[in-house]
């Protein structure tokens, strides 16, 4: 019977949003309300998380475990900015530019190593992956979109080689529609199942 | 690591079972032939053979053929070396000095215990003319190097505490029994006198290259500090029984309380680098008696030897002897501290050459963009045209009125905001020029400052940005909200059917795809307007085609013809020689990466031809 | 330069350098930056979460006692109530009925985006390419028009079979039929295209933001020796 | 609006179409589930790895991808949820227990709720920690940068990376591969699948990523769903064909 009762609400749920979007206006309300408690669920799993997180660095530190200066930093920061904003109120503009001032140089300056780190691996990817139709296409296909990008092609301004540009364009279309198509099976099957209590996520 | 001999693969010391093939291991673990080919390595440059060369022409012609018997006999007999030992003649014994006689009856059991493979070496000797020999010594000492060199990458690991599987109901565990069984309870203590290390174990602990943190600092004083207590005299000068010097020089148990061990947790260290711990040895002095009867701890002869030096040619042989005798001590010792504990992981070994050519090209890029932005004059935007998507966007920003409304929905993160910024600035202040009723909405928690920014570079007037929460969630909620007062719509934001345009600035397929499936198929005419990072331009193709977007610009140089097409100024913090640069180098690097694919392969192939 | 923006500056080049000093191998710097985003980022999206989902839909609908909004409030403050025991170890169990019915809702919403909003529409995209007028142009027949359909529709259905899965009886469970090889190995092609493009597409997004750095890091400097 | 009510009566018919095939394919493969199904390498390499890990006393780490804030999870962020169940089913008593990391707050519970199912059924219930499926970040580059430490810990067998991945993970990807260790990838994002295309990745491209349950032989409705699948893609490719000569000839406007 414990094993029952997730499933039961789980497909309950699934089958009340699905006919509500079929049905439309009659049960619009309902649906409404049963978004709103998806979303404040999903934000209480979010915060729930964030505080299992931090218990698990706290215990590090108290138990000074190796790497535990780490999560001196992780807990001091995650307090100073969580602080901040109840104190300060999240629509703070001084607060905000003391979380922008930290995020936005480390998020860029991830996203610039990836660039770097990319270069490197452009350099392996024939050795670890060998000759084969799709890493030679990949390999092509990629220089002339490199090339594309450079924008000095279009600006010559030759009409048969623009054509030729906005043609090799549009072609990734096929491969990224067959590849839509082909993911878009697999995730309506995959949640069908979870609707179907096949695929149980929460555990057994 | 153990070289299993059905697939060649690698394998743990102690592994009994190859973990690839699934074979046994059970031969190569017997302790008799590990422990002799160990000890035969500490002299790299003096081959076995030439060792027993050198024993063969100390003796007499007579033990010459009783050796040659021997040795033919003993290639098929199974490892009992005692019987050998009996057939030596007694009178040789009484000239030479008992204990140089004791010495050469300890060669030749190293000889009879050397074990299959350099019985093996004896024969092929025996089979193979003078000028093989050189190769198949040198080949064997490789081999044995190795060998030495797992056993002790084996001494450093960190010894996992792990639950005690593996001890017998007596407590004595199933494989010390075993070396027992190898070791008939006669035998007497000499065979295994001991002679402290020449090296102190210690230094087989590799400094951390990282010390980071404090704990392993201390610990690596601690063990510098018994190094410093021990000099190299009193280890030469061997005036310390071998298990007191070994014990002295085993570092404190670690700070875990038994109670902790159980914990697999506590264990796990997130720390960087390569933190070598001591092997535990907490169980050492227990062991004494047991060393006592296997005669690992025997002080007598440790002295004895000292007393009468022998000629320097004898001396140089007897210390390689003691040498060796010492690591087959090192070994067990290590093998006893090991009691009880499950295998200790293998360290995963760090391949350096990988992350020097990620250096060197990193830096290499790192260079060329800083060059290009110090001295290269940026260039005049040339008259280019767009794509058709950009210019579909562009026809349907040219439809809108004064008093539009537009919904502005901000799904980028901070790290691609300079990218959105640079595409989203100039279309902002063209729709804030028409007097476009903008209103800012977003689904992310880091839109709320992002927002503030895009307004800032846009140079409009900032506005307040509404969060919609929940995702997919929301954005359905926000497509079914027909009343314009629902609870999970923020405040200020209306049915999504009476905005002119929906203006989606995205980074990533999950977001995009959420509004073309959520809000999509609840709105009439296409209203959903995409300017997007350059990675989800090929994800955008299909969905544009099937009708179901009004058009999008991907990338900064879409976004600067677009801005160009709607007489606006790209942002000045877009620098497109740079850029240009950037792309110059990665075309360069793969092309360079399939001439060194080929390069390899054709060397490949030559290499094949000549031996077919 | 007023202070604070100098100040928010060399913060900003700090967390930059502790970054990109991964190059030189992972080290204590690089850690800690890391350490950094993980714990400014977390503080910042609960705090954004609580003030903005939790009291406005939780809390405050609960303060109005006897509403319908009260009574309906009692549902999700009881999954919440669920979640929050799963902070103790041996009360993790509790959290599997909010997670069925996120799991539930989750798919609800997926199944119905999924296939109104991308499988029909792709698929019949495809088809919509082909129109009688292709055959009846006034200039003859539309050949442009007619190959490219015909293009498209192949290359879709090519990559579709990359990814077939059936393997032929015949090969005793070896294979996949030929038919299914031979139109895979075409699929392979225009997935390697596309693949390839999504490739320069997320470099330049990197190399955008790597040069912005950069450049945000030149103009700095500048206007600190310009005072 | 003709054209849109054709999207709805396309989309309801292929849900239906779905539902039908999944059905006969539970129905007609009960005996033998897996048998004469395509495995994807990567994750019969993930098999071995487990062994691997099981045997030299080494962690596996499994990173279940990002989802959007306060969202509930959608099908392809749940892609890393069977390895993990089949992962820490066998490392209950390894030396070192399996460790997940989720980049959103329902996918790491149900990372919890999953590894502490197994400890349950393993009777070894006061073994089991709250710490082995945790949040790495609250936000996509929070979820890499509470990762990368994950993948550089000492004594990892191996590196797990399915579910909704980034392309920025690529800096995970060569961290491991620098590190000489194994990395399983798969994703739903077209962008990601490209980048980890250019590493030494043991790659699950396109839909392949969502049927790990098939390919270790660890969920035999995964299995149907895979031959559900394969029916599907030829009812489309015959549907296309069919369309086409419809519109073609004119029958079909």
């Amino acid at each position: 019977m414990k094993k029952t009762i997730p499933i039961l609400v789980a497909a309950a749920a699934a089958l009340f949003i699905l006919a509500a979007l079929i049905l439309g206006e009659p049960l619009a309300g309902w649906l409404e309300i049963v978004l709103n408690w998806a979303v404040i669920v999903a934000s209480a799993a979010l915060l729930v998380a964030i505080a299992t997180l931090i218990l698990t660095h706290l215990r590090n530190i108290v138990r000074g475990k190796r790497g535990f200066i780490f999560s001196i930093i992780l807990i001091s920061t995650f307090l100073v900015s969580f602080i901040g904003a109840l104190v300060f109120g999240v629509d703070n503009s001084a607060y905000l530019r003391w979380v922008a001032a930290i995020q936005l140089p480390l998020e860029t300056s991830l996203l610039g190593l990836a660039a770097l780190v990319m270069t490197a691996a452009a350099l392996q990817i024939f050795r670890s992956r060998g000759w084969s139709l799709l890493t030679l296409t990949f390999g092509i296909s990629a220089l002339v979109f490199l090339v594309i990008s450079l924008g000095l092609l279009q600006a010559l301004n030759i009409p048969v080689l623009t054509t030729v540009i906005n043609y090799l364009q549009r072609l990734p279309m096929i491969g990224a529609r067959g590849l839509l198509i082909g993911i878009g099976i697999g995730a309506l099957l995959m949640g069908l199942r979870v609707v179907l209590g096949l695929e149980r996520p929460w555990g057994e | 690591m153990i070289l299993c001999p059905h697939c060649g693969k690698e394998n743990l010391p102690q592994a009994t079972r190859c973990v690839h093939c699934g074979e046994d291991l059970e031969e190569l673990f017997r302790i008799e032939g590990m422990e002799d080919n160990s000890a035969l390595q500490e002299e790299p440059d003096i081959s076995v053979a030439d060792l027993l060369e050198s024993f063969r022409n100390d003796s007499s012609p007579k033990d010459e053929e009783t050796r040659s018997a021997d040795s033919t006999g003993q290639a098929y007999v199974s490892d009992s070396g005692a019987e050998s030992n009996a057939e030596m003649p007694a009178e040789e014994e009484e000239q030479a000095p008992e204990w140089l006689a004791r010495i050469r009856k300890r060669a030749q059991q190293e000889e009879d215990a050397a074990g299959e493979l350099t019985r093996k070496g004896n024969s092929l000797d025996a089979a193979r003319s003078e000028d093989h020999r050189g190769r198949v010594d040198e080949e064997f000492a490789n081999w044995i190097g190795r060998i030495r060199e797992n056993a002790r990458r084996e001494n450093l690991l960190m010894p996992k505490p792990a639950i005690n599987s593996a001890a017998s109901e007596e407590g004595v565990p199933e494989w010390l029994r075993k070396v027992r069984e190898l070791q008939p309870e006669a035998e007497d203590g000499e065979q295994f006198a001991e002679e402290p290390a020449e090296e102190p174990a210690v230094e087989e602990v590799e400094p951390e290259e990282e010390q980071g943190e404090a704990a392993a600092q201390d610990q690596a004083q601690e063990t510098e500090s018994v190094v410093e207590q021990t000099s190299p005299e009193e280890i030469l000068g061997d005036t310390e029984p071998a298990a007191e010097a070994v014990s002295e020089l085993e570092p404190e148990p670690e700070a875990e309380s038994a109670g902790e061990k159980a914990q697999p947790a506590d264990e796990e260290d997130s720390d960087s680098g390569d933190a070598e711990e001591l092997p535990e040895s907490a169980a050492a002095p227990q062991f004494a008696p047991v060393l006592e009867e296997l005669g690992l701890a025997a002080d007598g002869a440790a002295l004895e030897l000292d007393e009468k030096p022998a000629s320097s040619e004898e001396l140089s042989a007897d210390l390689l002897l003691l040498r060796r005798q010492k690591e087959n001590a090192q070994i067990l010792m290590n093998l006893i501290g090991e009691e009880g504990r499950g295998i200790p992981p293998a360290k995963t070994q760090r391949v350096s050459g990988r992350g020097l050519y990620r250096l060197i090209l990193g830096a290499f890029l790192l260079l060329v963009l800083a060059a290009v932005l110090v001295f290269v004059p940026e260039a005049k935007p040339k008259q280019i045209e767009n794509p058709a998507p950009a210019v579909a966007l562009k026809d349907v920003l040219d439809r809108l009125a004064s008093g539009d409304k537009v919904l502005v929905v901000l799904e980028y993160q901070a790290a691609t905001s300079p990218e959105l910024e640079q595409i989203a600035a100039p279309v902002l202040r063209e729709l804030e020029t028409r007097g476009a009723e903008l209103q800012f909405l977003t689904t992310h928690p880091n839109g709320l400052w992002l927002a503030d920014a895009l307004m800032r570079a846009a140079e409009i007037p900032t506005r307040e940005t509404a969060f919609l929460a929940g995702g997919r969630l929301g954005v359905l909620a926000a497509a079914l909200n027909s009343e314009g007062n629902s609870a999970v719509i923020p405040a200020g934001i209306e049915e999504l059917q009476k905005y002119e345009l929906i203006l989606l600035l995205e980074d990533s397929q999950t977001d995009i795809q959420n509004w073309i499936e959520q809000a999509g198929p609840w709105l009439s005419a296409s209203k959903l307007g995409v300017l997007a990072s350059s990675q989800n331009e090929a994800l955008l193709l299909p969905y544009y085609d099937a009708g179901q977007l009004a058009g999008f610009a991907a990338g900064t140089l879409q976004g600067r013809v677009l801005a160009q097409a709607l007489d606006q100024a790209p942002l000045t913090s877009a620098p497109s020689r740079a850029f240009q640069a950037g792309l110059l180098v990665m075309i360069a690097v793969i092309l360079l990466g399939i001439l060194s694919k080929a390069e390899a392969d054709s060397s490949a192939r030559h290499s094949k031809e000549p031996e077919a | 330069m007023n202070p604070m923006d100098i100040v928010l500056g060399v913060i900003g080049i700090a967390l930059s350098v502790m970054i990109f000093s991964y190059l030189l191998g992972d080290n204590f710097f690089f850690r800690a930056a890391l350490y950094i985003l993980v714990g400014v980022s977390s503080g910042y999206a609960a705090a954004v979460l609580v003030t903005k989902v939790i009291l406005p839909r939780l809390v405050e609908p609960l303060s109005q006692n006897g509403t319908d909004a009260f009574w309906l409030g009692l549902v999700p403050l009881a999954l919440c109530v669920l979640l929050v025991l799963m902070l103790v170890p041996r009360t993790v169990k509790a959290g599997t009925l909010p997670l069925a019915f996120l799991a539930g809702t989750g798919a609800a919403v997926a199944i119905a985006g999924i296939s109104r909003g991308t499988l029909a529409p792709q698929l019949l995209s495809v088809v919509n390419r082909f129109s009688p007028e292709l055959l009846r142009a006034n200039a003859g027949v539309n050949w442009g028009g007619i190959v490219e359909a015909l293009f498209i529709l192949l290359g879709v259905i090519s990559v579709l079979f990359y990814f077939h899965h059936h393997l032929s009886r015949k090969s005793a469970g070896t294979q996949r039929p030929l038919l299914v090889e031979g139109i895979s190995s075409v699929g392979q092609i225009f997935l390697g295209i596309s693949l390839g493009m999504l490739f320069v597409g997320f470099f330049s997004a990197a190399l955008t933001a790597l040069i912005a750095r950069m450049l945000w890091l030149k103009e700095f400097i500048l206007a600190l020796l310009a005072g | 609006m003709n054209e849109i009510i054709t999207l709805d009566l396309l989309a309801i018919a292929i849900v239906c179409l779905a539902l039908l095939s999944l059905a006969i394919a539970l129905l007609t493969s009960r005996k033998h589930p897996y048998r004469n199904l395509r495995k994807n390498e990567a994750l019969l390499d993930a098999e071995k790895l487990m062994h691997e890990a099981a045997e030299k006393g080494l962690r596996l780490t499994i990173g279940l991808g990002v989802n959007q804030v306060s969202s509930a999870p959608a099908p392809a962020n749940l892609a890393g949820l069977p390895v993990l169940r089949l992962m820490s089913r066998r490392s209950v008593f390894n030396d070192q227990p399996a460790q997940a990391l989720a980049g959103d707050g329902a996918l790491a519970a149900l990372g919890q709720l999953i590894v502490r199912g197994k400890y349950q059924n393993a009777l070894a219930t006061e073994l089991f920690k709250p710490d082995f499926g945790l949040l790495a970040g609250a936000t996509p580059y929070a979820y890499l940068a509470g990762l990368l430490p994950e993948v550089n810990y000492r004594a990892n067998a191996g590196v797990f990376l399915l579910g909704s991945q980034r392309p920025e993970t690529i800096l995970a990807a060569s961290l491991a591969e620098q590190k000489d260790l194994p990395l399983v990838a798969g994703t739903d994002d077209l962008s990601a699948q490209a980048v980890l295309l250019a590493t030494n990745a043991r790659l699950c491209l396109g839909e392949d990523a969502l049927n790990a349950g098939a390919a270790l032989e660890s969920d035999p409705g995964a299995a149907a769903s895979v031959r559900a699948q394969d029916w599907l893609r030829v009812l489309a490719v015959l549907g296309l064909l069919a369309g086409a000569v419809l519109k073609l000839l004119g029958v079909w406007q």
